[in-house]
């Protein structure tokens, strides 16, 4: 179980290997990517603060809850926070586990924690200026089914 | 007491964070101290239900006792993945 | 969208990070890997049959179906047949979406329709001996779902 | 007609694929006429539940009619993924 809150960029597909191999007992790997993404009226960066300390906590107990819950192997989670550019990927969660029911669930738990329950803020910025982005409803609805 | 501001509630009270010397029994009373002290803490806790509380960086409810409390944190909704 | 059958090992880093790069109206990659997992008896090798032809077909059928279905902009579909190791990688796929429900369940569709409804027969082969590894009850069961 | 075997049906029956003449009009009445012809064929037509069918390589049913068919194969419920 590894757990990293940083700034620097990662590189998604030797994250997803590494962590893929040599799960010999794990038959599923998922994976899950977060991409900055451009909004209708042109985004010119996004930026994400988030609260030292309490994020690396939350993170922790959200990747333990899952491992609890449902049959994972294992999890990774990255998380990045500072200044991204449309196409930068923010974050990435992997589970890997026997079957795909878990491995998949298990993402989706973990996705539905960090969205409403993980210590980040994001800003957008625009030709326009600047907006904080407002949670969801359907985020906060979707902690609801687990 | 340290308390912690984040994201808009960081901006419109125009500090990342602050050392308070307080007696409030609760959040809601810290809270309450705050407002009565300048415009800007009014701004941030017109309404509560827009904000989030930790305390000693776990998440807790207005009413949250304060006591043997070293970090409090007061943040909008967070927005991460 | 892209759909392969290949005996050929895939590099799962290589494929995920080229997927999920250049999608900026996409704010959300899931990937899922199939592994072939060790057995308890010790699981000397799978081999993979299939149907040339109708693989093909049924597969970018399920990609279809699963783009017409969610809201996604991009699938990706590997499966190879052949020898594979314990270890060793058997699938992926890959959907790309504005939000992370419709690639999830993306996903999730097309890997019930997978293990159910491509021509695709697994036989292992461990020191006791060679058998065809059964259809599930529970994957025949996960279709009704969608 | 071109008739396909895979995974234990094409064990069973000892090659993977034969031409057939035949005037079946269902894929039932195919399957009569092969289990009629020899015993490994009997063996692998057994149990029709445990079977799968496909025409011009889409899936089909067993009552389905043959009438234009190139190509039938039939296969143990399939385990990909």
């Amino acid at each position: 179980m590894e757990v990293r809150v940083q700034v620097e960029p990662f590189d998604f597909g030797v994250e997803a290997a590494a962590f893929a191999e040599g799960h010999t007992k794990m038959g599923a790997v998922v994976t899950f990517t977060g991409i900055v993404r451009d909004v209708a009226d042109g985004l010119d960066r996004m930026e994400i603060e988030h609260y030292p300390g309490m994020t690396e906590k939350a993170l922790e107990a959200q990747a333990h809850a899952a491992v609890g819950r449902f049959k994972l192997g294992d999890v990774l989670v990255i998380h990045r926070h500072g200044t991204m550019r449309p196409g930068e990927m923010i974050m990435m969660v992997a589970t890997a586990a026997p079957h795909r029911t878990d491995a998949f669930q298990g993402a989706e738990f973990l996705m539905d924690y960090l969205k409403s329950r993980a210590p980040f803020w994001k800003k957008e910025y625009t030709a326009d200026g600047a907006e904080w982005v407002a949670a969801k409803d359907e985020d906060e609805d979707a902690l609801s089914r687990w | 007491m340290e308390v912690l501001y984040f994201a808009w509630v960081r901006e419109r009270i125009g500090l990342p964070r602050e050392t308070v010397e307080t007696q409030a029994a609760t959040v809601a009373d810290l809270v309450e101290e705050l407002k009565a002290r300048e415009e800007r803490y009014n701004a941030a806790f017109t309404d509560l239900s827009a904000l989030r509380v930790a305390l000693d960086q776990e998440l807790a409810d207005f009413d949250a006792r304060l006591e043997g409390v070293r970090e409090v944190a007061f943040f909008p909704p967070m927005t991460g993945g």
